[in-house]
């Protein structure tokens, strides 16, 4: 009985650790300038974890062979040296491991979160929406009209909420379905939300970020290669909440800026 | 450690006296003994069964949902007739799915993973084990119990209004949970029906924690010092007092979003709110106050469905390794860490929230501190097993079956507990797999290590040994099958909470869906092995003696069941730590009763 | 057990001292929202309505005529019925502070502050019924037998609670209107 | 703003007729035909191009892009979309028994308005391959709120009370139509050329109305007399934004 126990338990631990040592499923490759350290992160945090998870699956597999069914056995063994040095050593253990981690975990995270954006990062507003995002570009005169949530009229296209007829700079906003980015450029977006909370999230980029109602949050990156990749939602926000996405198309500079004039022209 | 029978009892107290202040008369008639029962003991069985229920309805629940995600274009015969709006022609629409989630997740966790492990076994075990006739306030045991059963008859009410269940999940983040029809079927009357039965939920609770407090804090008989209380009755205090704190805060939280639901005040909704072209009437609330007021309750949650089986598993598996538990005062240490540290953590759930990115590196770190303690227990179990003569009962392989899925999940909480590892984790079904090894099936495992452990004592007969470990090894590989996968799919990207997969990227990993789908209807199928074997041995299992696992605590010194004053009349007089296995006892056994004659 | 010693604690006194932790707690925990709510711009500041402090009094007088009563328990229940009489007195008080609100056009959703007041003071009314429940039980208690020192010192430990906790949401709401 | 008011105030409008309607004589021999065209002066919105890059199931059913339906506009400044109906002097005859189609295809919502008699059957198909929310912003009807996987049946439904209902699909934002709830059988809506009329009219005097979802309702007193035809246009104010 137990020794069946122990081999099943042996069984399930390396099955499931093969998995992930051949990364069988795995991230998507990383198009992103701050993904490398994250990766990086990862792998660290999967090694020692790996490790942790194999040790004790197993020695509990390996108690369970070796001290099931014993009737007639001996008076019961202690465990050698009681709980204080176990204790201690587990406590030095995770502790060095949660420092390393911390230390490393939260440079890496400040790089992304806590750094300012480059001072020559392309702008870009997104709305986020039951159940759709919508990008928003300035247009020729480099400013945002100002948006207006009573105005808003998805029939006619104004997701935004814009007022053409009294704000000159809402005129040649660009508003697209879609996030066409150009490659190697810093990105700053300003995220909002026009009903309830969304999340954007791109896994290639590395990135995901809450929209929250009421707020307006900035998340900066960089692409590093061009390609269409899926920008989807990770915040429940209702029923269509499975098929809230959009494409990421990083283009090379010539591209966007042709983008950019064919979607000025259809405004 | 065992205590010296020497040490002054300090904490020892005089009970007599107390208890026949309380003192009340064996029931009479069919609705006191059975229904309105004020004996802890029927109370924690009806706990456990309304438990049971829950749990029969959350499955079957999930089984919908996994057949859906296997093929969302799937029509089930029948489904269309019972749920005309959520499933035309048996194909379920994407907020019938949503609906279907947030109804699992909600009678999960409080109706069965609050229920059972704490309110069920606690109520039935913890004041036999202190040597108590009853709760202190037999009284508010009884609402407690009845006021929890309202609350769960107020959120199954939600699946027969016209528009639904709630779709906003077990966390109802506010606005989406605030404002009402707008944002979707369910989120009208169904959604006031959610907030209302848990905020029903939280006054049963707090009803229950405050008796457990007061009854392990002055109900304890002479010689049960708090050095000698047992494993599990220390984690059931820990866990009511972990409990009154998060029922505390939920309940005001509830009463906000009720008001902001019905009333028009705008605690959680912010102005210029656009929802299904309507102009929201609301100004200047705070979506992530409501973040905040949940999870500050929700994470200490987690702890409250785990602690309990923390302390079922650190109860049963000395019993049958027959030695002593390894360290048990740093068990009781780190349990009561992890209880105060549960407190500190709430912010590692709203890392990707939009507060202040430097929160995020404090919430991280109190996160893995709490591995600390958690690394500790799991050693000392692990500890406890070497060199033991372990008797694989079922109880006992559901311990160890605990220990392994703790250990899965645990690891994985790694990941999720550092930002910048979050940042890509959160929100995939990584979390999904993680929660539920470490909060779903390892406090599962602990219930069924408890209905196993004590279904001799609460019935007087004992559970078929060959049906549990049938039970016991295909559950074991079921949800491995079921909850590892889900590691795979987080790493892969995939989204939790989607009804369907339509982005390419996820369309590629149907076959692993599919999978656990497949693997969790199995499993499901085998907990009717569980329902057979509760069922028949109640009434035909063979006849339990006083304690048939020769245990040393309390409740195995009186009959099987016990009788309505738990001892007969007299009140057992304790000389002995719970922790005494493999010396030799006064009997010639290998185990010390804790009431065994004092000097050895 | 000969020398018997008056207990440390009874389990109704512990209890009441837990249900003061959690009422705490949950007044902790809206005040707290009270105090994220508050940032925001349409916070509207207003006057409380005086009566309230009358009201305080009452409750103040009442929690004096409970420590009387419970130091002549020997001399009757009369000062008891007295501090339940001046609990309903302070419910009522509290509605009529409600009516004024009211009349001014002061509603729960007119502005987070209108709302944060009723829902205080609802709260603290409603636990405050329930103090009037414990002690309506010791009163019937008393009339009927003797021994009720224990049951009615958890009351009044409870009562003198829910007087203290309005002084201090008083001061609160003072301070944050 | 205009959004919100013009289907209140069409409403309104419909629920005097239906009480003037109900005093109406006795049946008399139909003849009479009124007709016309729905113009606009001034500059309308454009029509924006739809992104509807997100549901690549609907995204490839179009070859040319897809153009916003709120204000459709034909050569000689003509209007597309306008329902014209007679508001009062008819009598309202009985309920027609055909029901209504109404498709979601390609992402879009065909016909864009769909009029129908109070009471009159309706019915929804989702023609895509993706799953639909039809969720009819009715004020004075009931609001209802329902998803449509590819493959269910069609989705029933009947409206009691006059209304011009907004109707949008919560999973694709750009989808928006109508329903037009009306107490007459007489109605039209206007082509692409924005011409409409009104046949079967016994002789007498009437009002019509033409009602569009930007623009609002105009009204006019109309006489037709036995056999005769009658015209009466509308021109709608148009501005860009």
């Amino acid at each position: 009985m137990g020794k069946l126990f122990a081999v099943l338990l042996t069984i399930i631990t390396i099955v499931s650790a093969t998995i992930f040592i051949r990364h069988t499923w795995w991230m998507p490759p990383d198009i992103s300038m701050h993904g490398v350290r994250i990766d990086h992160q990862m792998a660290e945090t999967m090694t020692a974890s790996g490790i942790l998870f194999v040790l004790a699956q197993l020695v509990l597999a390996g108690f369970v062979w070796q001290y099931g069914d014993r009737k007639d056995a001996p008076a019961v063994k202690r465990f050698p040296g009681g709980a204080t040095p176990m204790v201690v050593f587990a406590s030095i253990l995770v502790g060095v491991e949660i420092l390393t981690l911390t230390l490393v975990g939260s440079k890496v995270w400040a790089g992304i979160y806590q750094s300012p954006p480059d001072s020559g990062s392309l702008h870009i507003d997104v709305q986020a929406e039951q159940f759709a995002f919508y990008f928003r570009y300035a247009g020729v005169d480099g400013a945002f009209g100002g948006t207006h949530p009573e105005m808003i009229d998805d029939a006619n296209g104004n997701f935004f909420g814009l007022d053409p007829a009294n704000d000159t700079t809402a005129r040649d906003d660009i508003v697209s379905g879609s996030l066409v980015i150009p490659v190697n450029q810093p990105i700053l977006l300003s995220m909002h939300a026009k009903d309830v909370g969304h999340a954007f999230y791109v896994p290639e980029l590395r990135i995901q970020q809450d929209f929250v109602p009421g707020l307006v949050i900035p998340l900066h990156f960089t692409a590093t290669h061009t390609g269409k990749y899926e920008l989807v939602c990770t915040q429940l926000c209702g029923l269509g909440h499975y098929n809230m996405k959009a494409y990421v198309e990083v283009m090379t500079p010539d591209q966007f800026a042709q983008w950019l004039k064919d979607q000025a022209a259809q405004q | 450690m065992p205590e010296s029978p020497h040490r002054p009892a300090t904490y020892a107290r005089e009970t007599a006296e107390k208890i026949t202040e309380i003192k009340h008369l064996p029931p009479q008639g069919f609705w006191r003994k059975y229904v309105f029962s004020l004996d802890h003991k029927v109370i924690g069985k009806q706990y456990l069964g309304l438990a049971l229920v829950a749990v029969c309805t959350g499955m079957f629940l999930s089984w919908l949902m996994r057949l859906h995600l296997a093929n969302p274009d799937l029509a089930i015969p029948g489904l269309g007739k019972l749920w005309p709006n959520g499933a035309p022609g048996g194909v379920m629409t994407p907020e019938f799915y949503l609906s279907l989630m947030t109804m699992h997740g909600t009678i999960m966790v409080f109706f069965v993973l609050t229920t059972a492990p704490f309110a069920g076994f606690g109520n039935f075990a913890l004041p036999i084990q202190i040597g108590a006739e009853d709760m202190a306030f037999p009284r508010f045991n009884m609402m407690s119990f009845w006021v929890t059963f309202l609350a769960f008859l107020v959120l199954v009410a939600a699946f027969f209004v016209p528009a639904g269940p709630p779709i906003s999940g077990w966390t109802a983040y506010a606005p989406l949970s605030a404002v009402g029809k707008d944002a979707g079927p369910g989120q009208g009357t169904g959604q006031l029906l959610w907030a209302i039965s848990i905020a029903i939920f939280c006054v049963g609770q707090l009803l229950g924690a405050l008796n457990f407090i007061a009854t392990t804090l002055d109900l304890r008989t002479k010689g049960m010092t708090l050095a000698r209380m047992p494993y599990s009755t220390w984690a059931w205090f820990i866990t009511a007092v972990i409990g009154l704190v998060a029922f505390s805060v939920l309940l005001p939280a509830c009463i906000l979003l009720i008001l902001d639901h019905v009333a028009g005040t705008s605690f959680f909704i912010p102005a210029g709110l656009v929802i299904s072209d309507t102009l929201q009437p609301h100004t200047g609330g705070s979506p992530l106050l409501w973040q905040h007021l949940f999870w500050f309750f929700g994470h200490p949650e987690v702890y409250i469905a785990i602690l309990p089986g923390f302390g079922i598993v650190s109860q049963i598996l000395p019993a049958f390794a027959r030695k002593p538990l390894l360290g048990p005062r740093v068990m009781i240490g780190c349990m009561i860490a992890i209880g105060f540290l549960s407190y500190m953590v709430w912010g590692h759930h709203m890392f990707l929230s939009g507060m202040n990115p430097f929160s995020a590196t404090l919430f991280s770190v109190p996160t893995l501190i709490i591995t600390i303690p958690a690394t500790i227990i799991t050693l000392l179990w692990i500890g406890t097993l070497y060199g033991g003569k372990l008797r694989f009962t079922t109880s006992m392989l559901f311990c160890i079956g605990f220990v392994s899925v703790f250990v899965s999940g645990g690891i994985s909480g790694f990941f999720l507990a550092q930002p910048s590892i979050d940042v890509y984790l959160h929100g995939t079904y990584f979390v999904v797999g993680h929660f539920h090894f470490v909060m779903g099936v390892a406090a599962m495992f602990g219930i069924f290590a408890g209905t196993y452990y004590w279904f001799p004592k609460m019935f007087g007969r004992m559970m078929n040994e060959t049906l549990g470990k049938w039970h016991f090894a295909l559950t074991f590989i079921g949800v491995y099958c079921i909850f590892m996968p889900m590691h795979y799919l987080g790493l892969h990207g995939d989204v939790r909470r989607y009804s369907a997969f339509t982005d390419e990227y996820m369309k590629g990993d149907m076959p692993l869906h599919r999978f656990i789908t497949i693997a969790a209807l199995f499993t499901g199928a085998v907990q009717l092995l569980f329902l057979y074997n509760l069922v028949r041995s109640r009434f035909r299992g063979a006849p339990a003696s006083e304690n048939p696992w020769q245990a040393t605590t309390l409740e195995w010194t009186t009959s099987s069941p016990p009788p309505f004053d738990n001892f007969g009349g007299h009140h057992p007089v304790v000389t002995h730590g719970p922790n005494e296995y493999g010396e030799q006892g006064p009997d010639g056994s290998d185990h010390i009763m804790q009431t065994a004659p004092a000097g050895r | 057990m000969s020398a018997r010693v008056e207990p440390v604690s009874t389990p109704a006194r512990t209890g009441v001292w837990v249900g003061i932790a959690a009422i705490t707690l949950m007044f902790a925990a809206f005040t707290g929202a009270m105090v994220v709510r508050r940032t925001e711009a349409d916070w509207l500041h207003f006057r409380l309505p005086p009566i309230l402090y009358v009201n305080t009094l009452v409750l103040l007088a009442s929690s004096a005529a409970l420590e009387r009563s419970r130091a002549r328990l020997e001399a009757g229940t009369q000062w008891l019925a007295f501090t339940l009489g001046l609990g309903l007195l302070f419910v009522l008080g509290q509605i009529l502070a409600w009516r004024n609100l009211a009349t001014q056009g002061l509603f729960l959703a007119t502005s987070p502050s209108s709302a944060f007041f009723y829902v205080f003071t609802a709260v603290h009314g409603t636990h405050l019924l329930g103090g009037i429940a414990a002690l309506a039980y010791v009163l019937g208690r008393a009339r009927r037998a003797h021994g009720f020192a224990g049951a009615l010192g958890a009351a009044a430990l409870y009562w003198h609670f829910l007087t203290a906790l309005w002084l201090g949401l008083l001061l609160l709401l003072t301070l944050q209107l | 703003m205009n959004r919100f008011l013009t289907p209140t105030i069409g409403a309104l409008a419909l629920v005097g007729v239906a009480t003037a309607a109900s005093d109406a004589p006795a049946a008399r021999p139909a003849a009479g035909t009124i007709s016309g065209t729905v113009t606009y002066t001034g500059t309308p919105p454009k029509m924006r191009p739809i992104d509807m890059s997100k549901e690549p199931s609907c995204a490839s059913q179009h070859t040319t892009p897809v153009m916003t339906e709120n204000v459709v506009t034909g050569p000689g400044n003509s209007v597309q979309y306008a329902v014209v109906y007679i508001s009062a002097g008819d009598q309202p005859g009985p309920t027609p028994t055909e029901v209504v189609r109404y498709d979601q295809k390609g992402c879009q919502y065909v016909p864009h308005v769909a009029v129908m008699r109070t009471g009159q059957g309706l019915e929804i198909y989702n023609d895509d391959k993706t799953s639909h929310n039809i969720h009819p912003l009715a004020k004075v009807n009931a609001e209802w709120n329902k998803s449509q996987p590819p493959g269910t049946p069609p989705i029933h439904a009947s409206y009691d009370k006059p209304e011009f209902i907004a109707v949008k699909c919560n999973v694709h934002p750009w989808m928006h139509g109508y329903f037009a709830v009306l107490t007459t059988s007489h109605y039209a809506v206007s082509g692409n050329d924005g011409k409409f009329s009104l046949a079967g009219l016994p002789p007498g005097k009437y009002t019509i109305t033409a009602w569009h979802e930007r623009f609002g309702t105009q009204s006019a007193e109309v006489t037709v007399s036995d056999n005769g035809t009658a015209t009466q246009n509308f021109v709608f104010k148009a501005l860009p934004y």
